[in-house]
């Protein structure tokens, strides 16, 4: 059952771990993309949390629409619609219920339905889709989420910026798969969470 | 970088405010955004309104649209940036009449999620908002890209035809069914001189040397199909002509609109030569086109090159929609 | 030379055939000539007509603005060369309806001349013929020539507010008095950031360095008045207007109609953050324009640049004619 | 008196010199124009012969007409409106008098009118007063000619190109009083003409 107070606490840890890794994302997105990847999260999870700062009182679909506002209106290029989809399908679903994996499969949903990607096209989808499965499972751990992520790395992609590159992005992780990483790394850190 | 330009983050702000207090009697900003909707209200009641959007730099693409008979609202993103969702939905809440909000969308991943985004926020408020997208430039099938053919300027033929039946009254339903008709009629294929330079980036896109073309460029300064030298206009009309003619199979029987678009730094001396080329390539497939226009409508900020659009009019009341009168500051 | 062209010596014929093959509902070529009449001869019957011409490069201007309410034919001469007035004696005799017709001529000697002897062609005719002489630029004062300022793009606005009056019924002589009141409220300056290139000539004008302006330039490349380093846009609104304010002793009690126009290669982003530069230093003096056009009017080729009109809109007849609506292609 | 046939001759004589000089003109034109004045005098005055022999029975106004026609229509620039108003001028005073000095006059008053140039602007005015008074004065020679055209090197340009060269124009000899020169020449050369 996910409370207001501890889906507040998990957008704290995301914002944590997206600052602490700010640099490391931009760097990603370096030689498959345009080196925004990290300033774009960044400067979203800012907003996020003085939007959410702001705004004390707000119950889960009041924190998740918040939350999905402030990456929709600051983040910009992919990652701002396809974050901010996910908040926001959580917010639609969070009225009708707390259960995280719900939510999860809401957000993952969005996230597909918003992209169109699939699972191999080199993009977030490929930590998602297996990262939202291990929540189903109980089976969430740091392993689960550094061996989701390092499928994208052999990947072509398919969507995104670094299709552009074709067999040039081979060897190199998708950005966007990364900062999902963290935020379901977030999740390990926020008790009773999961 | 030799620009007219003060702080480069401040291009689009600074560029929407100029536009605006240029126009007042045509455009109208939505408060908090760089986006601009229709100042002549009175026209848009009880109206579907086509709106439109996305980076900046093809000016007078999409502001320049905006008006009675045309867009109720264009949204201007960053430059070559798709805009962000918030900014589409105050532009749908600011245009709608309580009919629907119709986004003409161009087929770039960025531009399509935050479109989408702002459609399902408008839902949310309980506006119906239906939508097309647009990918006419038939260079990219042919090149290394995989998220399917870009929309380039003919799109401007989708904002006509659609913005005159919205102004006649068409439905939600009636324009989605009319967008998706005309949408396979329209392509568009480009050659370039020179690409574009953002004034954040500070350089080209790419460099093209002195005596080299390339053709199949998007409005991006993304690659095309082909480098080659300089040829003179009768050559890039016969190879623009022909790539077209393999989609379109061009047919005398049939009625077609014709665009010619200048990409920003290209003189209308140029264009008005190359339609004049462009006539008599026609002529020899015995075709004279029923509407043409010729000018910088869908540029690439400062590149240098021309885009060649042909729309076959499938169906004859598109040539007088193509042809009726608009209040826009640029159509 | 980059140009999408063929013969450097046909750009001209070639343009023009263009140009009117494109827009034939508006524009007709006047046989054996590269000048073009109104195709609407039914808005002409009974008026006087307004026409104009110069050396071509100028694009839209002159035949961007033939139609219904603004001119009734131009005369296309070769690239900054003024027409020969057997040409322009063709144009006379295709737009008089009887009423006699009205040259804006703009002051370069060649076309000052080559329009007198139309007109002395004309009235062996027994055709009435009338014109005045646009000298609009201020830049020119202060430079070494002898022949007077020349006329730049405020001749645009000389084109508008006649070509309202004849289509509203004026005689011959009310517009000559009509443009004789307008003439001193037209002042006009400009920057260069490039010079233009002419086809048969094959090289710029002249050369500015990657970080070099040219304050006062015309536009056939003529000198003007300073050479600097390039400046952010708020600095060269300051720099055009402080001229400008000289010339014209702006007035917040009076009204104004601004003319932001692009030189040919300077894109419209740019021009709309001058814009929003100049509004801004116009707001200082308490002053909004009543007008305002923003685009590439009348340019020099390939030219980078803007050059800035004010207008004193000293009869108050005279907002209401810029604002009326007109068929052309290009206003 | 003034014959179409005079004429004829007259005109076929000034043709041959601007023929002849074409390449000296254009030379004269080079430092203080745009290089032209040679080719578009030859280029108008072949197509004055071409219309003159068009038209085998012109009186002497239509002789003088259809020349400034053909001139207006193929020189351009500057010259050709001068001469141009020279000869058209000439056809209008034709109609009513044969008497050369009569229609040196109105050519002259022609020229003036349509450039505004006065004596000493260094321009084709500065041939045409001293050459038409000497054909009125009955001293016309090639001497005159010589002097007439040369009084043009010291000069500061006010009017036509070479005035936007200012002082840097001194010395050097003004292309269209040296054609006028060729047209006085070519009256010496004419047999009943004076
Ligand atoms: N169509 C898509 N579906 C899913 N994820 C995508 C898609 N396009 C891009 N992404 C994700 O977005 C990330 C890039 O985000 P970011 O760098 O912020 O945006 P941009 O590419 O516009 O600069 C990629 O690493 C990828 O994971
Ligand atoms: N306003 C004027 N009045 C009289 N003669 C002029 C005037 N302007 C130019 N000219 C004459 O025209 C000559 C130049 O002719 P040309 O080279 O054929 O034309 P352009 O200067 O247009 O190239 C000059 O040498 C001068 O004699
Ligand atoms: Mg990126
Ligand atoms: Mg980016
Ligand atoms: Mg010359
Ligand atoms: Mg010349």
């Amino acid at each position: 059952m996910l409370t207001p107070e501890i889906a507040r606490l998990w957008l704290e840890n995301f914002a944590t771990l997206i600052d602490t890794n700010k640099a490391h994302l931009s760097d990603l997105d370096t030689p498959i993309g345009d080196a925004d990847h990290g300033n774009n999260m960044a400067r979203g999870m800012q907003a996020l949390t003085e939007a959410l700062a702001a705004k004390p009182d707000l119950d889960l679909a009041g924190v998740f629409k918040t939350s999905a506002m402030a990456l929709i209106s600051k983040v910009g290029g992919a990652s701002g619609p396809l974050y901010g989809t996910a908040f926001l399908e959580m917010a639609k679903a969070a009225k009708n219920s707390a259960d995280l994996p719900t939510l999860l499969d809401a957000a993952l949903a969005g996230v597909i339905k918003r992209g169109g990607a699939q699972v191999g096209d080199k993009t977030m989808v490929d930590a998602w889709t297996p990262l939202v499965k291990a929540v189903h499972d109980g089976t969430l751990s740091q392993a689960v989420i550094d061996e989701a992520v390092a499928t994208t790395e052999p990947l072509v992609a398919k969507k995104g910026r670094a299709a552009y590159l074709g067999e040039r992005g081979i060897g190199h992780r998708d950005p966007g798969a990364e900062s999902t990483g963290y935020l379901f790394a977030a999740l390990l850190q926020t008790e009773g969470a999961l | 970088m030799k620009k007219i330009i003060n702080d480069p983050a401040a291009v689009v702000p600074e560029m929407v405010d100029g536009l605006v207090r240029a126009y007042p009697q045509i455009l109208e900003q939505i408060p908090d955004t760089t986006a601009v909707v229709r100042a002549d209200k009175a026209s848009m009641v009880g109206k579907v309104a086509v709106i439109s959007g996305g980076g900046s730099g093809h000016e007078p693409t999409h502001a320049g649209f905006v008006g009675k008979g045309m867009l109720s609202a264009a949204v201007c993103g960053q430059v070559f940036t798709s805009p962000t969702p918030d900014q589409i939905y105050e532009a749908i809440k600011a245009s709608d009449q309580g009919r629907g909000v119709f986004m003409v969308v161009k087929n770039y991943s960025g531009d399509v999620m935050n479109f989408d985004m702002a459609k399902d926020m408008a839902e949310m408020d309980d506006i119906q908002v239906a939508s097309i997208v647009v990918d006419d430039d038939i260079a990219v099938e042919n090149s290394l890209y995989t998220q399917g053919r870009r929309g380039v300027a003919g799109t401007l033929f989708m904002h006509k035809i659609l913005g005159h039946a919205a102004q006649n009254g068409a439905s939600l339903d009636d324009l989605s069914k009319l967008a998706a008709a005309v949408l396979p009629h329209i392509n568009t294929v480009a050659v370039a001189l020179s690409a574009a330079t953002v004034p954040e980036a500070g350089k080209p896109g790419f460099t093209l040397a002195e005596d080299e073309i390339e053709y199949g460029v998007g409005i991006h300064s993304e690659p095309g199909y082909r480098r080659e030298k300089l040829r003179p206009s009768k050559a890039l009309v016969a190879e623009l002509l022909e790539k077209l003619d393999d989609s379109l199979h061009l047919d005398s029987d049939k009625q077609y609109a014709v665009l010619v678009n200048g990409m920003g730094a290209t003189p209308l001396m140029e264009q008005y030569i190359f339609s004049h080329d462009l006539f008599d390539a026609l002529a020899v497939k015995n075709i004279t086109p029923a509407f043409t226009k010729v000018g910088n409508l869908m540029t690439s900020i400062d590149m240098a090159g021309i885009s060649l659009t042909i729309f076959e009019l499938a169906d004859p009341e598109w040539l007088a929609a193509l042809q009726a009168p608009v209040e826009t500051i640029a159509w």
